[in-house]
């Protein structure tokens, strides 16, 4: 296991490396850099060509793409070339607000997805199964903004029991300003795990190590919880790997709409400012939380089912 | 039956609605309540724009879920077939998933300019090494099981074993997997949006009007209700439909 | 005492009767084996002590047992949750009932020889017949009253079923009723004290297992009479050799599984593969059938090396030869007819079509009616038949043939061995039944752990045996012979 | 149907006026000369000084200048300087502003005021004591308080390079600074204007238009700035007071005039001609705005208020068409995103030329290049422009060598008028010489300026001594004269 580990992680390396590649080509091909985008309304192009001097975007890429290559192999990720400040504050920065979202969030999906799966599949194809259906479905497919204007609209400023947006808030200590936010960020997830969660469900229960697991006079309950559900959860864990990613990508709508200052937005806001180094600061915070949460995932994958350690 | 009204309705706007749209659309203020459903942000007749608006939604969606397994079934089954090619084709798509999707949609619709094929490309770039994966998992047992092997035996053609088989086998997790993905496909669709990439702000596509006219919900509701209450029928009614498909294969 | 007791039990399937009238009685300590052909009611019949029938089964009738009932169900493996390890599962199978659970589980486990080091593994990391006798421990736990074992045997190796054997005897020395559902007559004679023959639902005889020397009813006589005996064939002449293998080394991933294997067999020969689970038969048949591509040596058609992949056989190589799947109903597509599929080997290997596969369907008693249906339509036995047809339409020259008698009962088993008697062409046949062997074996060839151990004329091999695992194979054979 | 912003009781001290701003993410900085996005204009207002800055008419008025006088050639200026300190009690000297222009014209950076005050001859320019700045011009210029009052052109003291925790002379001073979140300033009570009412001003950052709202709503800031007609029309129930700058922006359509189709003055005219302006107030500006008359500046100095109002007139406008063989044509209007409703205008504009013999087909290009793309590409372009004096408009647009001459306008006679106008020092034959740039250019430029968009921000009932001057003026976002009632 270990061994598989330290693989994966030499593999996750490399992928890391080729992410930040493929994202400095990305950012490259964009219309226009650093310097057009401040330069902002009808720009004189000599100020442009000014602003870039004072960049060193006038410098080749290679160069550039190189020097940043060098500084992050000594753990330097290079300054903002807009505000000239280092990039690990603004990844500091943003890395707070995104931290609690996505743990706050997990901890109430994980319970929640599991439980309304599960209801699901013990009465499959019944009222409840198809009400649950229902309404996660239509919560998976209304955009994010649209759920969070709504309940904005309602709860935070006709009915005004909670605040509509957490902007200027310490979110630990007004954790009521989180209330409508994870409503919305868990609209999606709860639909998509607890799905899962369900079919596995459905399956697991129908299968015969179960049902033998009655015929020996174990609890129905225990027979539920212990012997099917950590079958139906293996698949699941994929999805909440991926959700977590997700999470931790920045949630850019929920961030923009609740002005939750996390590392959603400084992206939207370095793409929209071609602030090449701090979008590469960002591309490696993903791609090494990609690689870690994955791993994990895989591993606790192998944890709730042992046969696929031995094909692995 | 609530099912197929969930389906039928949205599906049915969106192919013949514009055949009722009239030419000469008069304009007014925006978010007044003068005709059924009003006008909307700029002031057009919201029923008209939702008239309109369903053949780009379920058109991007649709096509975008169709590429996505046009690209990720094949590159599944091909890399499900060899190691070697395997990790030729599955090592990339890694990567792709290692970029935040957003970020993928981000970049590529600002790279590539707005307009419907963008957004297709998008939407099918986002989905399509997750469809890749699937197959390849449900290509590798099947390629595994004796019906299979029995078929090579037989000297059968590889157009039947590999195509009409292995596709017909798989179609179960497909099928599993496509009422989701639909519905993540609209969403995705909705989002860029949002986010001010692929369409163009004032077009007439139900995800559209949901993003731009909720800065009116106060004034004018349905111009935001209607067209999302749509998407969501369409959503719930698909799911439905292919929970329902799947029990019933499954007695 | 008597603790089953089972009056007049019907089970219904909608239209269909699966269970008309069975009764029966069972006192402590003693072993009912309820017999009959495949469909015939056994597993219904087993399920309804427990109290329990498969979903659209309507079962009436009175069914009293005092106390508890164990089930061991047929396949071990499906019954043990993959992602549990085993002592978890004993501890609540405890935890529900009176008296302390160590001494509960400690128990149960001596009762089924399980060693106690087995409690922190998961399923997947025991054997076969570890498995089995998990399973069986599971129902010990707490002292049943009766103890239901659902084909208990099938599909494994002789020294695996004597074990089994001993164990359910053991059982039922230690006063638990036993129900054992089989078809396997040796068991039978060995185990049980009383029978009930069961034939498409009703009793056809009933009795004390000496019924089986001297049965009274038609149907229970040719069930005794088609079973196939371990007999010590005559010599057939030396003929050239049609396959030669040579230093055949095959591995799966990085385990060898098959070591510096040669064999030969001569056109129209027939070559027995025997050898315990697990020591490389079927890996050793589908290198021959181009369906295991990973190994080192070399086979050879009449003198040609065979292309290792079925991707670079020619068609004629393909039909050369062919294989026959040990589970006959995963070999085939679910979604489309048995006479399509079948047809296709004619289609593509002989140039023929659809009136040779209905010919050759028709020879092996598989009318139009059923072979037009899909294969969920057809029982197990039917599909077995069905496979032998698909494989022989391409006219083949050797003929690979993988367990495929295990699950089958007496009768069936019997009009299968018939049919592969009289092919003109050379057979392969992988299988645990020495019986079998016995009857059809030209040449036999003992695996042990990937190393050929023993390879000869069957008269010689079976005979004389000389490798240890020889000798265990046969003498646990011959031993279930003496029995009887 | 809006309804009157409420005013607020009488002038009230003290409170913590919290206000939302959009903002430019994490890269915001607190450096004034950087300043570029309407949050920094704000806080570098609320913190700095410039010399001078723009009255509601958007003509230069002084501040830390007490006064200025050019010498006769219009090539010297002497300021003199107000009697006032930096928030670290060190006075603002002659120095101080020598020290922040040369930091401002530095020719290794690009600060956005550098353009502006590129006419200063630096080297020659010279404290004559504490208070008295000389101004050397390179050529003369009647405007040179423009200079002075251009975005960006704040005072600091000299040798100030760290900005982490600004020093000004501005009306607060600062407290704390998170990027991206928010910015805490108390006030200063010896501003030379008078302290502020307020104690304490935030600026928090809500780049969505209706989080601004919601979070105004729920009584979460203040004030809100850059709040959308609809928004302005949905809260009527007097929970919030909305106040409307009018002639903040200008909307507007640019045709080149170098190249075909648009250097055939007939078309142009035609194009005037088809723009149904009132329509294009109504349903893009949601009829928070004006007609606009193809000139820009309503309302500001020297706008030529007496040529009359154009209005559509098809028939004439699909003469002309025919007139100038470009019957059939079909042009295309290239839009993006770039600024709020250019695209929307472009749809509604294109729906206005139907029936006319000329097809419009709108094109939504890149938001992120369209003000470069559209500098060099293309005949018919989106166009939108903040308030800014009407010289530096034509300065900055509409000379042969202007930097962004987005319609091509190059006519050497054009550029002798405001040669000079910027050398004549009297109002009135100046205001006549302006007058005769904007009727040439209502009559055949290459602008269609269809309309003048208000600037909206809405605040809590009980705020006070909001100013409604078009943003980027002085009076706008200016802090010092708001209360809490
Ligand atoms: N739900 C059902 N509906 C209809 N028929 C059924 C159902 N379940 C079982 N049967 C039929 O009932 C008959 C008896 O089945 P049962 O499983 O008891 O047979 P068995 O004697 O155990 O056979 P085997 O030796 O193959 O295990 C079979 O013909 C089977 O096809
Ligand atoms: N796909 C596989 N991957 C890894 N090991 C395998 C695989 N298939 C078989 N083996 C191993 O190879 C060895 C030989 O397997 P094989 O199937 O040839 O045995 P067998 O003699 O046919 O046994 P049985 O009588 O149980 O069918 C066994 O130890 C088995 O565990
Ligand atoms: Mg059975
Ligand atoms: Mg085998």
């Amino acid at each position: 296991m270990t061994r598989y580990a330290l693989r994966r992680l030499a593999i996750g390396l490399v992928q890391v490396l080729a992410v930040v590649t493929a994202v400095f080509l990305l950012v490259q091909a964009l219309p226009g850099d650093a310097a057009v985008a401040l330069a902002g309304d009808n720009p004189d192009p000599r100020r442009i060509e000014e602003i870039r001097a004072a960049m060193g975007l006038d410098q080749p890429a290679l160069d550039r793409f190189g020097a940043w290559l060098s500084g992050l192999a000594r753990g330097d990720l290079g300054v903002s070339l807009v505000s000239g400040r280092p990039v690990v504050e603004f990844l500091a920065d943003g890395l707070g607000p995104t931290l609690i979202l996505a743990v706050v969030s997990l901890v109430l999906l994980v319970p929640l997805s599991v439980l309304l799966g599960v209801v699901a599949a013990l009465r499959e194809g019944g009222v409840v199964d198809r009400v649950l259906t229902t309404v996660t479905v239509g919560l998976h497919s209304i955009p994010e903004f649209a759920l969070a204007v709504v309940l904005i609209a309602v709860f935070g400023v006709q009915l005004g029991w909670l605040p509509p947006t957490a902007v200027g808030a310490d979110l630990l200590a007004q954790p009521q300003v989180l209330v409508l936010p994870l409503v919305v960020l868990l609209a999606r997830p709860v639909c998509s795990v607890s799905r899962l969660v369900r079919a596995g469900m459905i399956d697991a229960l129908a299968s015969d190590h179960v049902r033998h697991a009655r015929r020996l006079g174990i609890g129905e309950q225990r027979v539920r919880f212990a012997h099917a559900l950590p079958n139906a959860v293996a698949p699941a864990v994929q999805q909440l790997a991926r959700t977590t990613d997700w999470l931790l990508g920045g949630v850019i709508v929920v961030e923009a709409v609740f002005v939750i200052p996390g590392l959603g937005t400084i992206l939207v806001d370095a793409v929209a400012g071609r602030d090449l180094p701090v979008v590469q600061g960002l591309a490696v915070v993903f791609a090494v939380t990609t690689v870690l949460v994955n791993l994990v995932a895989d591993l606790v994958g192998f944890r709730l089912a042992p046969r696929s350690a031995v094909v692995a | 039956m609530i099912r197929v009204l969930l389906v039928a309705v949205p599906v049915v706007l969106a192919l013949v609605g514009p055949l009722f749209v009239s030419d000469d659309v008069p304009r007014g203020a925006p978010f007044m309540p003068n005709s059924a459903l009003g006008t909307d942000f700029v002031g057009r007749d919201v029923w008209q724009q939702v008239l309109l608006g369903g053949q780009t939604v379920v058109l991007v969606a649709l096509l975008a879920t169709v590429f996505s397994y046009a690209v990720g079934v094949p590159w599944g089954v091909v890399a499900a077939m060899s190691r070697v090619v395997d990790d030729i084709l599955m090592r990339p798509l890694d990567l792709l998933l290692a970029v935040p999707s957003l970020l993928v949609l981000i970049l590529a619709a600002a790279i590539a300019g707005p307009g419907l094929p963008v957004l297709i490309g998008v939407v099918t770039l986002v989905n399509f090494p997750d469809v890749a994966r699937i197959s390849r998992g449900a290509a590798l047992e099947i390629a595994a099981r004796p019906a299979l092997e029995a078929m090579r035996l037989q000297g059968e053609s590889w157009w039947r074993t590999s195509v009409v088989y292995t596709g017909r086998s798989m179609l179960r997790t497909l099928a599993a997997d496509a009422g989701v993905r639909l519905t993540g496909a609209l969403y995705l669709v909705a989002s860029a949006s949002f986010l001010g990439v692929g369409v163009p702000p004032d077009a007439a596509d139900w995800a559209v009007m949901v993003d731009r006219n909720r800065v009116g919900l106060f004034l004018q509701p349905w111009a935001v209700v209607v067209p999302a209450l749509l998407i969501v029928a369409l959503s719930v009614g698909l799911n439905l439909t292919f929970d329902r498909a799947l029990r019933k294969e499954a007695v | 005492m008597t603790v089953v007791h089972v009056e007049d039990l019907r089970a219904v399937a909608g239209e269909r009767v699966l269970v008309d009238g069975v009764s029966f009685a069972l006192a402590a300590g003693r072993v009912l084996a309820l017999v009959g052909a495949s469909g015939s009611g056994k597993t219904t019949t087993g399920l309804a002590l427990l109290g329990e029938h498969a979903p659209g089964v309507t079962v009436t009738g009175r069914v009293s047992v005092s106390g508890r009932v164990g089930f061991v169900p047929q396949q071990p493996a499906g019954a043990l949750n993959p992602v549990r390890r085993i002592g978890g599962v004993f501890r609540e199978i405890a935890a529900v009932l009176d008296g302390d659970p160590e001494s509960l589980i400690a128990t149960a486990l001596r009762r089924a020889r399980v060693p106690a080091e087995l409690l922190r593994r998961f399923p997947h990391e025991l054997s076969g017949g570890q498995q089995q006798r998990v399973v069986l421990a599971q129902a010990l736990v707490g002292d049943p009253a009766v103890v239901v074992a659902d084909e208990p045997t099938t599909g494994q190796d002789p020294i695996t079923r004597a074990e089994i054997v001993d164990e359910l005897a053991s059982v039922a020395a230690q006063g638990v009723a036993v129900v054992l559902l089989t078809h396997d007559l040796d068991v039978v004679r060995a185990l049980a004290d009383e029978v009930v023959v069961l034939r498409d639902g009703r009793v056809a005889e009933a009795g004390p297992v000496a019924l089986l020397d001297a049965p009274r009813s038609p149907y229970t006589r040719a069930l005794v009479a088609a079973q196939p005996r371990v007999t010590v064939p005559f010599d057939g002449a030396e003929k050239p050799p049609l396959v030669q293998v040579n230093g055949l080394t095959a591995r799966h991933r990085k385990t060898v599984v098959l070591r510096d294997v040669d064999l030969s067999l001569g056109a129209g020969e027939c070559l027995a593969v025997v050898g315990r689970s697990g020591s490389g038969k079927t890996t050793l048949a589908r290198c021959l059938s181009g369906l295991h591509a990973r190994y080192d040596g070399s086979i050879r058609l009449a003198g040609e090396v065979l292309p290792r992949s079925l991707r670079r056989r020619s068609r004629t190589q393909l039909a050369a030869v062919q294989y026959v799947f040990q589970d006959p109903r995963s070999s085939f597509d679910p979604n489309r007819t048995v006479l399509a599929q079948v047809a296709r080997t004619a289609v593509r290997l002989s140039d023929g079509g659809e009136e040779e596969a209905l010919a050759g369907l028709a020879a092996v008693g598989l009318d139009e009616a059923t072979v037009r249906r899909r294969p969920p339509g057809l029982s197990g036995g039917e599909l077995q038949r069905a496979a032998l047809v698909r494989a022989l339409l391409a006219r083949p020259d050797v003929l690979v043939c993988d367990e495929i008698t295990s699950g089958l009962d007496t009768l069936t088993q019997a009009s299968l061995l018939d049919l592969l008697a009289d092919l003109p062409c050379a057979v392969v046949l992988v299988s645990h039944d020495l019986a079998v062997v016995a009857r059809l074996a030209d040449r036999v060839a003992v695996l042990h752990r990937g190393d050929l151990v023993e390879h000869g004329p069957a008269s010689a091999v079976l005979g004389s045996p000389t490798h240890p695992v020889t000798i265990g194979l046969l003498g646990r054979a011959m031993e279930q012979e003496k029995r009887t | 149907a809006t309804p009157a912003a409420p005013q607020a009781s009488a002038p009230k001290a003290g409170g913590r006026l919290r206000a939302a701003f959009a903002g430019g993410g994490a890269k915001e900085v607190l450096d004034p000369h950087l300043a570029n996005l309407f949050v920094e204009a704000a806080r570098a207002k609320a913190m700095f000084d410039k010399l001078a800055d723009l009255g509601a008419d958007v003509s230069a008025q002084p501040r830390l200048a007490e006064k200025w006088e050019p010498d006769a050639t219009l090539t010297k200026w002497r300021i003199t300087l107000r009697d006032t300190k930096f928030h670290n009690g060190q006075p603002v000297r002659a120095e101080d502003v020598l020290a922040s222009y040369a930091r401002i014209l530095d020719p290794n950076r690009a600060f956005r005021a550098k353009s502006s005050l590129s006419l200063v001859d630096l080297a020659n320019s010279r404290a004559v004591d504490a208070r008295t700045v000389e101004f050397a011009l390179k050529r003369p210029f009647i405007e040179f308080p423009n200079a002075l009052a251009a975005f960006g052109a704040y005072i600091v003291p000299a040798g100030a390079e760290d900005f982490s925790e600004p020093v000004g002379s501005g009306p607060f001073s600062f407290v704390s600074f998170e990027p991206g979140k928010s910015v805490v300033l108390k006030k200063n009570p010896d501003y030379w204007e008078g302290a502020p009412h307020l104690d304490e001003l935030e600026f928090v950052i809500a780049n969505e238009e209706s989080a601004r709202a919601n979070a105004l709503l729920g009584g979460q800031v203040q004030y809100a700035h850059d709040l959308t007609p609809t928004t302005a029309r949905s809260h009527t129930d007097g929970r919030i007071a909305i106040h409307r700058s009018p002639n903040s922006a200008v909307q507007a359509f640019a045709m080149k005039l170098d190249r075909p189709p648009f250097d055939n003055r007939d078309l142009r005219e035609a194009m005037f001609l088809l723009a149904d302006r009132q329509q294009l107030v109504e349903s893009v500006l949601a009829g928070s705005g004006q007609v606009a008359n193809d000139l820009f500046g309503k309302g500001y100095q020297y706008y030529a208020d007496d040529i009359p109002q154009r209005t559509r007139d098809l028939d004439k406008a699909k003469f002309l068409i025919r007139k100038a063989g470009a019957e059939g044509l079909t042009v295309r209007l290239d839009t993006s995103t770039a600024a709020a409703g250019m695209v929307e205008a472009a749809t509604v504009f294109a729906d206005q030329a139907k029936g006319s013999g000329l097809t419009i087909e709108v094109v939504t290009g890149n938001k992120d290049s369209y003000w470069s793309d559209t500098l060099k590409n293309g005949s018919l372009s989106s166009f939108r422009s903040g308030a800014m004096p009407i010289e530096t408009h034509i300065a900055q647009r509409l000379l042969s060598d202007s930097g962004t001459n987005v319609t091509k306008w190059a006519r050497p006679e054009f550029d002798e008028l405001y040669r000079k106008a910027v050398s004549t020092v009297d109002v009135g034959e100046r205001t006549s010489l302006y007058r005769e740039m904007q009727r040439s250019l209502h009559a055949e430029g290459g602008y269609l300026m269809w309309g003048f968009a208000d600037w909206i921000v809405g605040a809590a009932p009980n705020v006070g001594g909001i100013s409604t001057a078009p943003a980027n003026t002085l009076d706008w976002a200016r802090f010092d004269k708001v209360w809490l009632g």
